[in-house]
C-alpha cells in the first residue's frame, strides 16, 4: 500500500485498537489500526500515547512506549509492562476503542547494510524496544544473536521479541542465577569469541548496559542503547527529558531522550 | 466569515492564539503549519548559557503538572546567531522571551535583541528569581518589576510585554508599576508556586524542591488574575494558564485578555493550539461575533453583552 | 498498635484529623459519629448577623469547586446560645472558628468565646476582608495579620490558631508575624481567589464575581505553602487545601504539619474523614511508624527518613 | 424484610445497579439494590448521587435527585433527564456497575391520614419528585388527581409517574396548547369545583408553583411544593443551596432546600 508521504512527519491520530490483549503476568500488548504511521515508524522510536481508557479517565500527561510492533502490512504495536495509572488505563482499551498517539517520535536505530551479525542484549520488557530491530535485520540478511534476561520463565517472552525474524534467542533467568552478572558477562565473552558481531545493541537495564560498554569496548565493537527518562512534551520543546551524554571533547551534554534519543552510541551513554 | 485579526499595540496578529514559553519550539513543525498561529514565542533565553535544574524536572499532579527545568540554554549570542535564523523560516511575529537576573543584564539583552532583524516583540520573563532581590522574582513587588520594564525600555525600542507572576499579593499593583515603567502589554500569568511529595521516599517528586504549577487546575488563579489585571491597566493583556479549549480562551477574552497563549495543553494534545483556533471562530459564528476582538472584555463589570 | 495522639499546643487530639471550617457541620453526626475525629471545627461564626452573599455561591471547576458563600450566620449571639450547647454533644475538642471586620472586633468576640465553656481553642480566620483596608484580608500582610492576633491575644487566654490566606505575596513573613504576635499554632490554608465565566452569559458563575478555590486542584499550593510555613516558624501547623485521601495527609505533614483539616473532598465522600484516619493507621503500620506525629516534617530539608 | 434501624439515618452506600434503561428521548431511569436505603426513603426526599461512569470519570461535585421509586419491596428508582455531564455519566451506567449515593436526605411531602382527596400539578420531570407521593396516598386510600404538563406525548411518562397508584392523570400538553397557563388554570378550577382536594402538591415549574398558589389561595386549599438548587454538600452543611422562603413575620428568611427542603408550604416559595 503505497503512501503519500504524511505531509507532516509526526501525526497525532485517534487510531482504533484492533487487539488488547495481556501477556504473561505482568504484561500487555495492544495492536492498532494506523497503516500510514505503521509504514512510517523504525526500530527504536517510540510514540506518545494518550492513557485515558474507553470512558476518557486516565493520568493527565502521555506516556512514551516503544514500537514493539511495525511496518507497512503490520499494525502498530507497543508490548508494555503494566505499572501505574497509565499503563493501567492502556491495558483496560478493548478492540474498538481509540487510542490517541503522537508519533512517530525520536532517533531509531541504525543498521549499516555492510553488517552481517549483531548482539542484542534485553532486560524485562525492554525487549520490546528491540523486536522491531531483530526484523529490520532479518529483512537485511543480518543474523541475530538475542541474550534475553528475565525474572522466570513467564516473564522471558521470547515469542513476542523474536517474532518470525528467526533471532537465536539465548534466555537467561533470575529463577536459575544464569542471570547473574558474571553469568551474562561469560556468556557474551563466548559468543564475542564464537561469532563476533558486527554491533551489539541493549535496552532496559542500567547493570546490562554497563557490561556491554565494558565487554564491546574491550572487543571494540560498537554498540547502541535506547535509554528511558519521564517525558512531557515527547518532542523536544520542553528539556524535561535529558540524560548527560558523554560529549566527543570528553565532557557531558544533556541531551533529549525525546529527540536526540532514545538510542545513543553505546559508549556515550552514562550508567543512570 | 469572522475576523480573528488581533492588534497587540503595534502588532498585528492573524489571531488571538499563540504558545506559551518553554512550551514550544520549532520541533512543533512536525506536527503543523507554524504560519498558522498568531505569534510564536521562544523559550526564556537568558544572557549567559544555563545546565538548568537537576531532575526530575516534572511531574503530575490532579488536572495539572509542576515543573522545575530551570530555564537551560545555550546563551544569548547562540540565540541570536543559531536560533533566530531558524524561527525567520515561519511568517508569524516572533516574541522571544527573555529571562536575566539584574536591571542591568535585562537592559543588555534587551538593546542586542532590538538590533537583531525579526522579532516583533520581546516577552520580559520577570517572574524569574531576581538575584539582586535573594531570589524572590522581580514580579512579586511593583518597585522591582517596574525597574527591570523601565531599565529595558531605556535601551530598546521594541515592544516589551511584562509576563507577571501569581506569587505576588497584589497582581493589580504590580500591573500598574509595569504599565508606567512603559511595557507595551502584559501576559498573565507564569506559573504559580507548588510541591509535591513522594510519601514512600519522604522527598519532593521533583529535584529542585518546588515548581511551577500549570495546566487545567491552574485555570481558575489564571482567570481571575487576568480579571484584577484587565481592571487595573489600559494595555493590552495576553491570558495564559490552563487554557486547553476554544471555550477556555472565550473566557479569557471575556475577562479582560487580548489575546491568549497555551502552554502545558500541547504536552497532551499538540493540535490543542490549532483546536483552539477552529473553535474560537466556530463560537463567533454561533454567537454572531464579526470580530473576536470583540469578545475582550465582555464579562467585566458594567459591559452589557453587546452582541444579544 | 500505631499512637495517632497529636498534641497541638496545650490541647490533645486523638488523631490529626478535623474538618475544614464552612464545610462541617452537626448536620454530619447522621452519617457517621463525630467522636472519632481529632476535633470540631465550626463554621466561621461573625459578632454580627450575616445574610451572606448572593446566589450561586458554588460553582464547579477542573477537579475542584469555587465558593463565595460570604460567612452568613446568625451572629455571636446566637451562636454561643445556641450552637454551643448542640456541639457540646460531641467529645473531640471544640475549635471555634472566628471572622471580623476589625481587630476590635475580632479582640471582643474573643474575649467573650474565651468565657464560654466547652471551647478548647479559636480558629482566627483572618484571611476574611479587613473592612479597614478596603476589604483586603488582614492575612494579607504581615502588620495587620498580627495586629488581628495581637487584639485577640490580649483578651483571650484560650490558644489561638491563625489561619492564613494564599494570596498574599509572603507567607513565610506572615507566618512569624502571627507567631511572634503570640498565635499558639497556624492553619494553612484558606481558599486561593479563583474566578469562572459562563461564556453563554459573559457573566462569572459565582453571585458574588471571584470565589475562594479548593479541592484536589488546590493541593500543590496548600502543599507548598505549608512546606514554607514549617521553615518559618515554631509553632505547630495546621495542613489544609484539596486533602482527600491517607497519602494526602501523609503528604502534608511529612511537609510539616502536625495535623490537618479536610473540607470539599467531604461534599464528595461524607465519610473521608474516617477513610483518612483509617488509611493513616495502615500507612504507619506498613511502614513501621509506630506513630503518626513521627511523620511530621520529614520530607524537610535535612531530615533523614527516621524509620528507614 | 424487617430492617434494624440504620445506625446512622443517613448512609454512604456504593449501591450495585440493577436496571439502567433511556425512558423516551430525554430522559433515563436507574434503579438500585439498597433495600434497607429504599425502605428508609419517603416521598419528596432525595439522595445526593456521585456520577461516574463504570470507568470513575465524571463531574466533582455529587448531583441531587429525587426519589422516584421507594419502599420495603421495591428497588430505590430515580427518573431523571439527561442533561449535563453528571446526568450524562449516570446514564451511561450498566446493570452491575456501582453507583455512590449517599441519603435519604431532606424533608419530603406530608400526608394527613383525614385527607380523602389530593392533587398533584407537574411539569416535566418533575412527576418524579411526586411519583412516590402518588403511591403512598393510593395505600393511605387518598384519593389522587395528576395534572401532568409535557412538551409531547413522549415527554409525558405518565406509566412512570402513576405506576400502579390508579392516580387519574390529566395530560396538558405544549404540543396542542393544552399546558397554556390560561387552559391549565381552567382545568384547575373544574377539578377545584368537581372535586375539591383537601391539598395540592407541585415541582418543576416556577410558573405552575405562581399560578397554583393564587388559585390554592382563592379556594384556601394547604399546598407543598418540591424546590431545586444547586448543591455542594447536600447534608445542610455548606449554605450554598439556600433559597428566599417567606417566614411567619411576613419577611423571608433563607433556608436550605437540602435540609428545610426540598419540600416548602406552597405559599411559603417565592417563584424564581
Ligand atoms: C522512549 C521510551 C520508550 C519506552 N518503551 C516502553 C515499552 O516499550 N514498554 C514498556 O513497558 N515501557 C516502556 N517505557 C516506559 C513507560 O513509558 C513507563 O513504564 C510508563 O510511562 C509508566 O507510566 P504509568 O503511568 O503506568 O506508571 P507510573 O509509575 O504511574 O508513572 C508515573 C510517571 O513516571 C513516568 N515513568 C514511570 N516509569 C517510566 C519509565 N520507565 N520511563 C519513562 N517515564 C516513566 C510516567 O511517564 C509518568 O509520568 C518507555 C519509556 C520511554 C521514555
Ligand atoms: C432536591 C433535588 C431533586 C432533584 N430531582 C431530580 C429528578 O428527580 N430528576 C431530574 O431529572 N432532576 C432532578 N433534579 C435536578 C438535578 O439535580 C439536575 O438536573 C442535575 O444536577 C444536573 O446535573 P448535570 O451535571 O447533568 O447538569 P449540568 O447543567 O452540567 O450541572 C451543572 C451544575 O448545575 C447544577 N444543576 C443543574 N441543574 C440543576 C437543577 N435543576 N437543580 C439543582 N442543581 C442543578 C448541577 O448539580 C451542577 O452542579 C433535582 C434537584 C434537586 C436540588
Ligand atoms: C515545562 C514548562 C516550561 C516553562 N518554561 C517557561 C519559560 O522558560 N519562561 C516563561 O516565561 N514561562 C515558562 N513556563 C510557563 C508557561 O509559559 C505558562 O506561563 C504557564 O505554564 C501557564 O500556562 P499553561 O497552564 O497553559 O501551561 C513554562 C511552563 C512549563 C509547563
Ligand atoms: C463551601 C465552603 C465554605 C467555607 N467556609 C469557610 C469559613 O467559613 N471559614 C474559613 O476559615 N474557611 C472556610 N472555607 C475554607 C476551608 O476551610 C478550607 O480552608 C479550604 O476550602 C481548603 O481546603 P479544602 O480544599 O479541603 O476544602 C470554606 C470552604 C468551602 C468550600
Ligand atoms: S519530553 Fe519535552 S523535551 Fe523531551
Ligand atoms: S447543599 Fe450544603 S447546605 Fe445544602
Amino acid at each position: 500500500m503505497d503512501l503519500a508521504p504524511a505531509a507532516f512527519p509526526v501525526a497525532e491520530r485517534n487510531a482504533v485498537v484492533i487487539e488488547s490483549a495481556p501477556v504473561g503476568r505482568r504484561y500487555h500488548r495492544l495492536r492498532l489500526d494506523a497503516p500510514d504511521l505503521s509504514a512510517l515508524s523504525r526500530p527504536g522510536q517510540f510514540f506518545h500515547l494518550l492513557c485515558r481508557d474507553g470512558a476518557g479517565s486516565g493520568p493527565y500527561l502521555r506516556r512514551p512506549m516503544s514500537i514493539w510492533r511495525c511496518g507497512a502490512d503490520e499494525p502498530l504495536g507497543f508490548l508494555f509492562h503494566v505499572k501505574g495509572r497509565g499503563t493501567a488505563a492502556l491495558a483496560a482499551l478493548r478492540a474498538g476503542d481509540r487510542l490517541s498517539v503522537v508519533g512517530p517520535l525520536g532517533q531509531g536505530f541504525t543498521l549499516h547494510p555492510s553488517w552481517r551479525r549483531i548482539l542484542i542484549l534485553a532486560r524485562g520488557v525492554g525487549l520490546a524496544t528491540l523486536a522491531p530491530l531483530t526484523e529490520a535485520a532479518a529483512r537485511m540478511g543480518i543474523a541475530v544473536e538475542a541474550v534475553l534476561s528475565a525474572r522466570d520463565p513467564a516473564d522471558l517472552m521470547a515469542e513476542e521479541f523474536a517474532g518470525h525474524s528467526g533471532a537465536h534467542v539465548f534466555p537467561v533467568l533470575d529463577a536459575d542465577g544464569s542471570s547473574d552478572p558474571l553469568a551474562v558477562e561469560a556468556l557474551l565473552r563466548a559468543r564475542f569469541e564464537a561469532a563476533r558481531p558486527d554491533a551489539v545493541f541493549t535496552c532496559g537495564s542500567n547493570r546490562l548496559l554497563l557490561l556491554l560498554q565494558r565487554l564491546s569496548a574491550e572487543y571494540a565493537i560498537p554498540g547502541q542503547v535506547a535509554l528511558e527518562q519521564q517525558m512531557g512534551c515527547g518532542l523536544g520543546m520542553c528539556f524535561c527529558c535529558v540524560r548527560p551524554i558523554r560529549a566527543p571533547d570528553g565532557g557531558t551534554v544533556n541531551l533529549r531522550v525525546c529527540a536526540e534519543g532514545p538510542v545513543f552510541d553505546l559508549q556515550a551513554a552514562l550508567g543512570w | 466569515m469572522v475576523d480573528l485579526a488581533t492588534r497587540i499595540g503595534a502588532i498585528t496578529l492573524a489571531n488571538p492564539v499563540m504558545p506559551a514559553s518553554g512550551t514550544f519550539g520549532p520541533e512543533l513543525a512536525q506536527v503543523f503549519d507554524l504560519d498558522a498561529l498568531g505569534a510564536l514565542v521562544t523559550k526564556s533565553v537568558t544572557p549567559e548559557p544555563r545546565a538548568g535544574n537537576p531532575l526530575p524536572r516534572l511531574c503530575e499532579t490532579e488536572a495539572g503538572i509542576l515543573n522545575s527545568i530551570g530555564i537551560p540554554g545555550k546563551g544569548l549570542d547562540h540565540f541570536i546567531a543559531h536560533a533566530i535564523p531558524e524561527w525567520r523560516r515561519f511568517r508569524p511575529p516572533l516574541i522571544v522571551s527573555l529571562s536575566a537576573g539584574t536591571n542591568a543584564a535585562f537592559a543588555e539583552a534587551a538593546a542586542r535583541l532590538a538590533e537583531t532583524p525579526g522579532i516583533a516583540a520581546i516577552e520580559a520573563n520577570i517572574s524569574c528569581p531576581n538575584l539582586e532581590e535573594d531570589g524572590r522574582a522581580f514580579a512579586m513587588f511593583p518597585e522591582s518589576a517596574a525597574a527591570a520594564i523601565a531599565a529595558m525600555r531605556a535601551r530598546c525600542a521594541l515592544p516589551i510585554w511584562a509576563k507577571l507572576s501569581p506569587n505576588t499579593g497584589d497582581i493589580a499593583a504590580v500591573a500598574r508599576a509595569v504599565e508606567e515603567a512603559g511595557a507595551d502589554a502584559i501576559v498573565v500569568a507564569n506559573t504559580i508556586l507548588g510541591l509535591a511529595i513522594d510519601i514512600e521516599t519522604a522527598r519532593p517528586r521533583l529535584g529542585a524542591g518546588m515548581g511551577g504549577f500549570s495546566g487545567p487546575a491552574f485555570k481558575p488563579i489564571a482567570l481571575r488574575l487576568t480579571w484584577q489585571c484587565a481592571q487595573a491597566v489600559r494595555i493590552p493583556l495576553i491570558g495564559v494558564g490552563g487554557i486547553a479549549t476554544a471555550e477556555d480562551a472565550v473566557e479569557f477574552m471575556m475577562a479582560g485578555a487580548t489575546a491568549v497563549q497555551i502552554g502545558t495543553a500541547s504536552f497532551v494534545s499538540p493540535t490543542a493550539m490549532m483546536q483552539v483556533i477552529e473553535g474560537l471562530r466556530d463560537f463567533c459564528t454561533r454567537r454572531g461575533f464579526t470580530r473576536s476582538a470583540d469578545l475582550t472584555g465582555l464579562a467585566l463589570p458594567g459591559r452589557r453583552l453587546a452582541a444579544e
